[in-house]
């Protein structure tokens, strides 16, 4: 395996003094997409914007071998990041090709992919971005990140709020970009991890409480319950596709894979 | 008729010595939410240096004033771009203190200038044209209200252009709304709000070196006299619009002549009716952005 | 019985004599404050023989800052009242010279106020002096430069404040007394355009236009007036401030007629050259209100060494004193305090790059004194 | 109307996010056990007895009161510290509780001050017992100052954020220039308005008498501090700071928030004009300067300074404030500083300049204010996010 | 008006700036129903339940609210008479601790909210209201904490906590579940369905079909401004056009 693009070593994170993110840690391989989950609150946005230098942090990280847990947020962004952040945050007041435009960090914008994959939102460039409904606000704040060359894409809940269609449209684009950068992903959507992700990285109490791959996860009825707190079966239910999978995925216990990372 | 022209042209001239004060603070305002009350001293500050240097270099002479107009713009972008790099900058996102900054800053400075320069004006000469008067129709117009309208109108036309034109602008509005979020973008929106800083006070610099043409000295309280005129024109014109504070320059400067002339100088009077009736009308004053 | 009342344990002849001075040592009033200052230092040692006492008792002088503040100069008052202060005095401020009063009857005291000239000081109580002119004075001798005012039309230009108020009612009363029509042009405090006015006043056609301005705005006034041509239409008439101000006149110095109250060289007295020697080892110049500073010096050696310590002994021994002074001879009037003192006629003349004062004439004491008041 | 179609939760509703930390102090209901406020009552009381027996006592201070509490000199400075901490108070009580940042907040000590001063002035000639006539004038100018309040409330209040105070300002301003023409002579112009004192109460006129000024002084800052209390604590109190987070929030919750905005401006006004009236009757006069929008300036200065989380902030804010201001200029004028190099002398010779940076750093380095400092030194908090200036970013 | 529509809208339309938002929208809803609200991202859903609760004033149309016309009312007087909503994204008083947001919705039902003489009490009613609400959405351990430092989930929770304190008769949720993790979802469709089970009307918008089919007796389906349908769950999840233009493909 080649190198990870993001390696992640005891960072903390803290917000108004108050420690919301311990002592994690965990690598993003240099492709594929990396999902972090865990339930409300347990610090998934934290690790993102921590990594990011969006909130007081300290510990080690690494983005392609070069240390970067110094460096102020737009420099970290520089070198190659893309960020999707959780509650859209697009800017209001602008019109949506002002938003893409202010996102472009180059002068090689990929316009054509965006228009390809957001035709709703190539319709209302010039419409204010905060007359948008949530949804389509919401694929302004992918477009933004797409918009450019990335090494690595952070993207947090990208489909929180959207139309089930909509849904399948920003997993398909997630995918076509994971085949070309590695994505840390945060999901709630059962279906969409399982369709995207490789391997996953699960949060509690704002530490790493277990790391493997996706299909140890979510094949394992007993670890999504212990780790996601899903008891029944309704992701299941709205899935009938999947039929349940009785691949008996060597389990990893928590302790052995946090002695991986080391 | 002749007074009537005289009090329209006068009253432009006026305007626009408050246009160069309100635009500044109008830039800063509306891209960066920070009420200002510092902008006072940014003015008075340049006009000094601008005054100190100018007249050792050619006192009373255009090539004088020229001096003293680039040294006071200078100086006012530095002090303004200062202020932003070590107070505001800080404090960013937090609006009220922001502003409470600026305003320790205004009573420190002034203080600080009334020690430095004295409490009585200084007054300063200027060239022999700006002393003289042009006739239009019968009414003597003072020949330095033409340099200051002259000035105002190419500043305006500068600050629309660059904030249309270049990337800054939408930076720098962008920034106002989220500024971590334009960080998140690889923008670093600090040297941005710097340059808004910068702007502003340039803007400022050159009023100030203006404003003592005008009134024909420089003084610690310089700025603080025509600051409470620039905040109103910039609230009735719409907080963060430039046209808008322009045009309320003038209307508030022209209605203010008319009504010391003809109402018995209830001027200010007639000014603060007029700011509370166009909010109270038009919450976001007259070209205000739809938030 | 509040402080000096008569009691028996400060009447103590070698005890020292506490005099505060209060005045603006900041404030935008300072300089002013500074020259009165100067200009008691010096009456003092001129009072004194140098020795800084009056009859072998020491003066235990306190300077306080009122920073133009009539607040902080009430606080400042009632401390020393309370401390037991014999004597007040000071103040460049009009509106603080007004508060001061007040304090000074209220609790029994002396005050003898600084250059502030408001015209409602005089008579105001029976606690309180004067040490430098008054507006009608100043109005009185606007008023010498038109001979008989009878059947003329004098303009007042003046700001719409307590200050330009007063001079209108000043000239109205005094010259429209003598028979002068007088109108008012009064022009808001915060106005900073003043063309239309000069207009307003050519339009009006007087024989006289009495300026009364003050603060910074005077320089584009005047540029006004001149830019409009005012000047060769009507003789202008204004008050000659300090030195500093000298250049806030521009081009019109040479057209404008000044009443003066005091510049330095003006009077040629004996106590003046004492002043000027004093003021200048200072390394300071005599100025418009350093004869304010000298009078009041000359008062309180006055009332210490006649008055003894009774605020009635002090009255006493100022009403109706006669005394040699930098202006000249010099008399407390009786009924209401007004310093009844010469005025002067002066112009300014282009001396190098400067301009400097120039003595015209000097009006007598009683030919500009002001009509009793209180 | 111009709320956004799409999401209206307004995260930013005009001033609602700029509002300023709330009051950690214990409310109820809140986390708070019984003891507190018990112990603080106490503590309450104490220090109001204290208060009120200074003038009987000879504690000095010396440089930061002019000399023994018993000196007219240092009841007059203490007095007038707590006239200014009780209308700091008033103004915290609109802005830091209600959200509403005025600028025309002077414009009602000053209607209390000039009101009762031209009150006084107007029933001077009426032949009624002179107590009858000083009540009357109070009573007067209690009613001119809620009409007034009412009347400039009702027409700010449709605006809000910066333009609310824009207008409050315009407003103060219009008072402020009538103040200064001196209309009929009725205020006395820029040289102010002096007391009347024919229908005075003796016991309140003269230095001798400062001490009970004193007291009166201390009784108005101790009703301003209950009422204010009662408020914040009421249902009312708790609906304005709602308001102040979210206002489009509370309306859905049912609640009209311009009611209890309204109630609040006339409270904090009427409030103001009931310290103003402690001044006029203090300082024996009123000076024009206090119906300025400087004025106003210093009022946020002082509550800032104080800590505009706290009530008792604004009580210090108040007191230092005034101190320093005091004290500064006998700083200023002292032989030592006088001894310094131009650079120091200047600036340190200049009272406004310390007080103005001073100012500066508290706001930079104590954001909780004067009165936040034993929280920062309980729960040893870091100053709020200042950016890190990192080194690679060279 | 339909006696037992509890809320009624009658061809409500509105135009902003020329751009056609809603258009010709007609719909009853009986008192006790739970209706479910969807359509693709941008078709007017959170727009509608502006229009009903009076953040918005429409440009055409009535709002009928317990038979009478509230289309002029205010906000405030439309929650008075028993209108509760939520937020697409959480709308709170971030600054006050949990517990006082919600006491705050509470007081606003018990009246004399505004009281300046009426003290919140630990015992009162109005705070054992604002207790019991938070017991039951789960949050009563983050009652002391102030509102900004809740996580996303908590903070949908704690809207809903508000509204059962609110006690109203008709709801709009705007996406509930928005963001809520999927193991915390049965909770808060538990919490949903108990608002209803008190004879409360519910209107919800939601993108989770899940929940939605779940929950509701009819679905409301949007579409560009414009409502498509109101039907049964079953008979909307076989319209095609539902299935084309918002469901899409199966997963
Ligand atoms: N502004 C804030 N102030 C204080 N605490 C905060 C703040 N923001 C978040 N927190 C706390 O940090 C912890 C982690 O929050 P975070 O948003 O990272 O969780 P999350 O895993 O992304 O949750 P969700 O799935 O709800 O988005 C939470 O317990 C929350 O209470
Ligand atoms: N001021 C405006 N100008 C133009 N279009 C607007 C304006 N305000 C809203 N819109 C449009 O109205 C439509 C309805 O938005 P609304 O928020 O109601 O959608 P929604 O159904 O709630 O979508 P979502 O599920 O994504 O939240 C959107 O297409 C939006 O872009
Ligand atoms: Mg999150
Ligand atoms: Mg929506």
């Amino acid at each position: 395996m080649s190198e990870p693009i993001l390696v992640v070593d005891g960072l903390n994170g803290r917000i108004a003094g108050q420690q919301v993110v311990e002592d994690i840690s965990f690598e993003v391989p240099a492709s594929g997409v990396t999902a972090l989950l865990g339930r409300n609150g347990v610090g998934k946005t934290s690790t993102i914007k921590s990594i990011l230098g969006l909130i007081d942090r300290t510990g080690a990280v690494h983005l392609g071998g070069e240390r970067i847990d110094r460096l102020p947020t737009h420099r970290i962004v520089q070198r190659g990041v893309g960020y999707v952040p959780e509650d859209r945050e697009i800017f209001g007041s602008l019109s949506v090709a002002e938003n893409l435009r202010l996102a472009e960090r180059d002068d090689r914008p990929r316009r054509e992919l965006i228009e390809r994959l957001f035709p709703d939102i190539h319709a209302r460039r010039a419409q204010r971005a905060g007359t948008l409904s949530g949804g389509q606000q919401q694929m302004v704040s992918l477009a933004r990140a797409l918009v450019n060359e990335n090494r690595l894409l952070l993207v947090d809940e990208p489909t929180k709020g959207l139309a089930p269609r909509i849904v399948d449209e920003v997993a398909a684009a997630l995918a076509e970009a994971a085949a070309t950068v590695p994505i840390l992903l945060v999901e709630q959507n059962l279906h969409v991890i399982r369709k995207l992700a490789e391997r996953v990285v699960v949060l509690s109490g704002g530490r790493v409480v277990f790391t493997g791959s996706a299909a140890d996860l979510l094949d394992d009825e007993a670890r999504i319950q212990r780790y996601l707190g899903v008891h029944d079966a309704t992701d299941d239910r709205a899935a009938p596709a999947h039929a349940p999978d009785h691949d008996a995925a060597t389990a990893i216990p928590v302790a052995d894979t946090t002695e991986e990372l080391r | 008729m002749s007074t009537v022209l005289l009090l329209v042209i006068t009253g432009l001239g006026l305007g626009a010595l408050y246009f160069l004060v309100a635009s500044g603070l109008s830039l800063i305002y509306g891209l960066m939410g920070v009420l200002n009350f510092a902008h006072g001293s940014f003015l008075t500050i340049a006009a000094f240096i601008g005054w100190e240097v100018g007249r050792r270099v050619s006192d009373g002479t255009w090539w004088g004033l020229l001096v003293s107009a680039l040294v006071g713009m200078i100086v006012g972008a530095v002090v303004a771009a200062a202020t932003e790099y070590f107070l505001i900058r800080r404090l960013y996102e937090r609006h009220i203190e922001q502003a409470l900054i600026t305003v320790g800053l205004a009573l420190a400075t002034v203080a600080l200038f009334e020690g430095i320069w004295g409490t009585d004006p200084i007054y300063t000469a200027r060239p022999e044209w700006l002393t003289q008067t042009t006739e239009i129709l019968g009414a003597k117009i003072p020949n330095d209200r033409f340099l200051l309208i002259v000035c105002a109108a190419l500043v305006l036309g500068g600050i629309v252009l660059f904030l249309r034109k270049t990337r800054y602008g939408l930076i720098i509005r962008a920034g106002v709304e989220n500024r971590s979020m334009v960080t998140a973008l690889g923008i670093d929106v600090r040297r941005s709000f710097t340059l808004v800083f910068a702007i502003g006070g340039a803007a400022a610099g050159l009023g100030g070196v203006l404003a003592s043409v005008y009134y024909g000295y420089v003084s610690a309280h310089l700025g603080s006299v025509l600051l409470i005129f620039a905040f109103i024109v910039t609230v009735i014109g719409g907080l963060g619009s430039l046209t808008g504070a322009a045009i309320a320059s003038v209307l508030v400067a022209v209605l203010q002549q008319f009504a010391n002339f003809y109402l018995g100088g209830t001027g200010d009077l007639v000014v603060v009716i007029a700011l509370a009736a166009v909010l109270l009308v038009r919450p976001r004053g007259l070209m205000g952005k739809v938030a | 019985p509040t402080t000096s009342g008569g009691d028996a344990e400060s009447t103590d002849a070698g005890a020292p004599v506490s005099v505060s001075m209060i005045t603006s040592q900041t404030g935008p009033l300072a300089a002013y404050g500074e020259a009165y200052t100067k200009g008691f230092e010096a009456g003092l040692d001129y009072a004194t023989d140098g020795t800084g006492t009056v009859d072998g008792r020491e003066l235990d002088i306190e300077w306080l800052d009122d920073q133009g503040n009539p607040d902080t100069a009430v606080s400042l008052a009632k401390d020393v009242i309370g401390q037991g202060t014999q004597i007040i005095a000071g103040t460049v401020v009009s509106g603080i010279a007004t508060a001061l009063a007040e304090q000074a009857a209220q609790n029994k005291i002396l005050y003898i106020s600084g250059p502030a000239a408001t015209d409602a000081i005089t008579g105001v109580n029976e606690y309180t002096f004067r040490s430098g002119r008054q507006t009608f004075q100043d109005v009185a001798t606007a008023g010498t430069f038109i001979g008989d005012p009878e059947g003329k039309k004098v303009v007042v230009f003046a700001q719409d404040t307590a200050f330009g108020q007063g001079n209108l009612a000043g000239v109205q009363a005094v010259l429209g007394g003598q028979g002068a029509t007088v109108e008012g042009v009064l022009v808001a405090e915060d106005a900073t355009e003043f063309t239309p006015f000069a207009q307003q006043l050519l339009a009006a056609s007087p024989d006289l236009v009495f300026v009364a301005w003050a603060g910074a705005s005077s320089g584009a006034m005047w540029t006004a007036l001149s830019q409009q041509g005012v000047f060769d239409a009507v003789p202008v008439v204004t008050g000659l401030g300090d030195v500093a101000t000298y250049g806030a006149y521009g081009d019109a110095s040479a057209d404008i007629s000044f009443l003066n109250h005091y510049f330095g060289g003006a009077s040629g007295t004996d106590a003046e050259t004492a002043m000027i020697e004093h003021l200048e080892a200072e390394g300071a110049v005599a100025d418009l209100f350093s004869p304010d500073g000298f009078v009041a010096a000359q008062m309180i050696v006055q009332a210490v060494r006649e008055g003894g310590d009774t605020v009635d002994g002090m009255i006493g021994a100022l009403e109706g004193y006669t005394f040699d002074s930098v202006k000249g001879e010099i008399t407390v009037r009786e009924g209401d305090h007004a310093v009844i003192q010469p005025m002067y006629q002066a112009k300014l003349v282009q001396d190098g790059a400067d301009w400097v004062p120039e003595l015209i004439d000097t009006i007598a004491a009683d030919q500009v004194a002001p009509p009793a008041a209180g | 109307m111009n709320q956004q179609l799409t999401d209206s939760a307004p995260a930013s509703t005009g001033s609602a996010t700029e509002a300023p930390a709330p009051a950690p102090d214990g409310r109820a209901g809140g986390a708070t056990s019984g003891r507190r406020p018990l112990v603080l009552l106490i503590g309450g009381i104490a220090l109001v007895v204290v208060l009120a027996i200074l003038p009987l006592l000879a504690i000095e201070i010396p440089g930061v009161l002019p000399g023994p509490t018993y000196t007219p000199g240092t009841l007059q400075l203490l007095a007038y510290a707590m006239l200014i901490a009780a209308l700091a108070l008033s103004y915290r009580m609109m802005f830091g509780l209600a959200g509403l940042l005025s600028f025309g907040h002077a414009l009602f000590f000053a209607a209390g001050a000039y009101g009762l001063g031209m009150a006084l002035e107007y029933f001077a000639p009426v032949e009624w017992q002179s107590e009858l006539i000083f009540l009357a004038s109070i009573v007067v100018t209690l009613i001119f100052g809620i009409v007034l309040a009412a009347t400039v409330g009702s027409l700010a209040l449709r605006v809000t954020g910066i333009s609310f105070a824009m207008v409050t300002l315009a407003f103060a301003q219009a008072g402020s220039v009538l103040i200064r023409r001196n209309p009929g002579g009725a205020t006395g112009g820029d040289e102010g308005l002096s007391l009347d004192i024919a229908n005075v109460p003796d016991a309140l006129v003269g230095v001798l008498n400062t001490r009970n000024l004193y007291w009166l002084s201390l009784g108005i800052l101790v009703f301003v501090y209950l009422v204010v209390l009662w408020v914040e604590r009421s249902r009312a109190g708790h609906v304005a700071e709602a308001t102040r987070e979210n206002e489009l929030r509370v309306r859905v919750l049912g609640i009209r928030p311009y009611q209890v905005k309204f109630l609040i401006f006339i409270v904090a006004s009427t409030l103001a004009a009931i310290a103003g009236m402690g001044y006029l009757l203090l300082q024996s006069g009123a000076s024009p300067r206090v119906a300025t929008a400087d004025f106003t300036l210093t009022i946020l200065v002082i509550v800032v300074l104080g800590g505009v989380g706290y009530r008792w902030g604004a009580i210090v804010g108040g007191i230092v404030y005034t101190l320093l201001d005091q004290r500064l200029t006998a700083l200023a004028g002292s032989d030592f500083i006088a001894g310094l190099p131009a650079v120091l002398r200047v600036p340190l010779s200049e009272p406004l300049f310390i007080l103005g940076t001073l100012f500066i750093l508290v706001v930079l380095f104590l954001p909780g204010g004067i009165a936040g400092i034993p929280q920062r030194i309980r729960t040893g908090r870091k100053q709020h996010p200042v950016e890190s200036e990192e080194a690679a970013d060279a | 008006m339909t006696d037992h529509a509890v809320l009624a809208l009658e061809h409500i339309g509105l135009r902003i700036g020329g751009a056609r938002i809603l258009e010709d929208v007609s719909l009853q809803v009986p008192a006790g129903e739970m209706l479910g609200v969807i359509g693709p991202n941008g078709a007017g859903k959170t727009t509608l339940f502006n229009v009903i609760s009076g953040v918005v004033r429409p440009t055409e149309g009535t709002v009928h609210l317990d038979g009478r016309d509230v289309t002029q009312q205010p906000i405030h007087r439309r929650a008075a008479a028993g209108l509760g909503r939520t937020f697409q994204t959480s709308s709170l008083f971030p600054a006050l601790t949990v517990l006082e947001n919600v006491r705050l919705a509470a007081q606003a039902h018990t009246g004399h909210a505004t009281s300046v003489f009426r003290t919140p009490r630990r015992t009162d009613a109005a705070t054992a209201a604002a207790r019991t609400a938070l017991a039951e959405v789960g949050l009563a351990d983050r009652a002391g904490t102030a509102a900004a430092g809740l996580a996303h989930g908590e903070k949908r929770k704690l809207e809903i906590a508000m509204l059962i304190a609110m006690d109203p008769k008709v709801i709009l949720l705007d996406e509930p579940m928005a963001g809520v993790a999927s193991g915390d979802m049965p909770a808060i469709t538990e919490v949903i369905r108990g608002l209803h089970r008190g004879g409360r009307t519910v209107l919800m918008v939601e993108h989770h079909m899940e929940v939605v089919l779940g929950l509701v007796d009819r679905v409301a389906v949007m579409h560009h401004g414009e409502l498509l349908a109101v039907d049964t769950p079953e008979a909307v999840m076989a319209n095609p056009t539902v299935q084309s233009a918002y469901l899409g493909e199966p997963v």
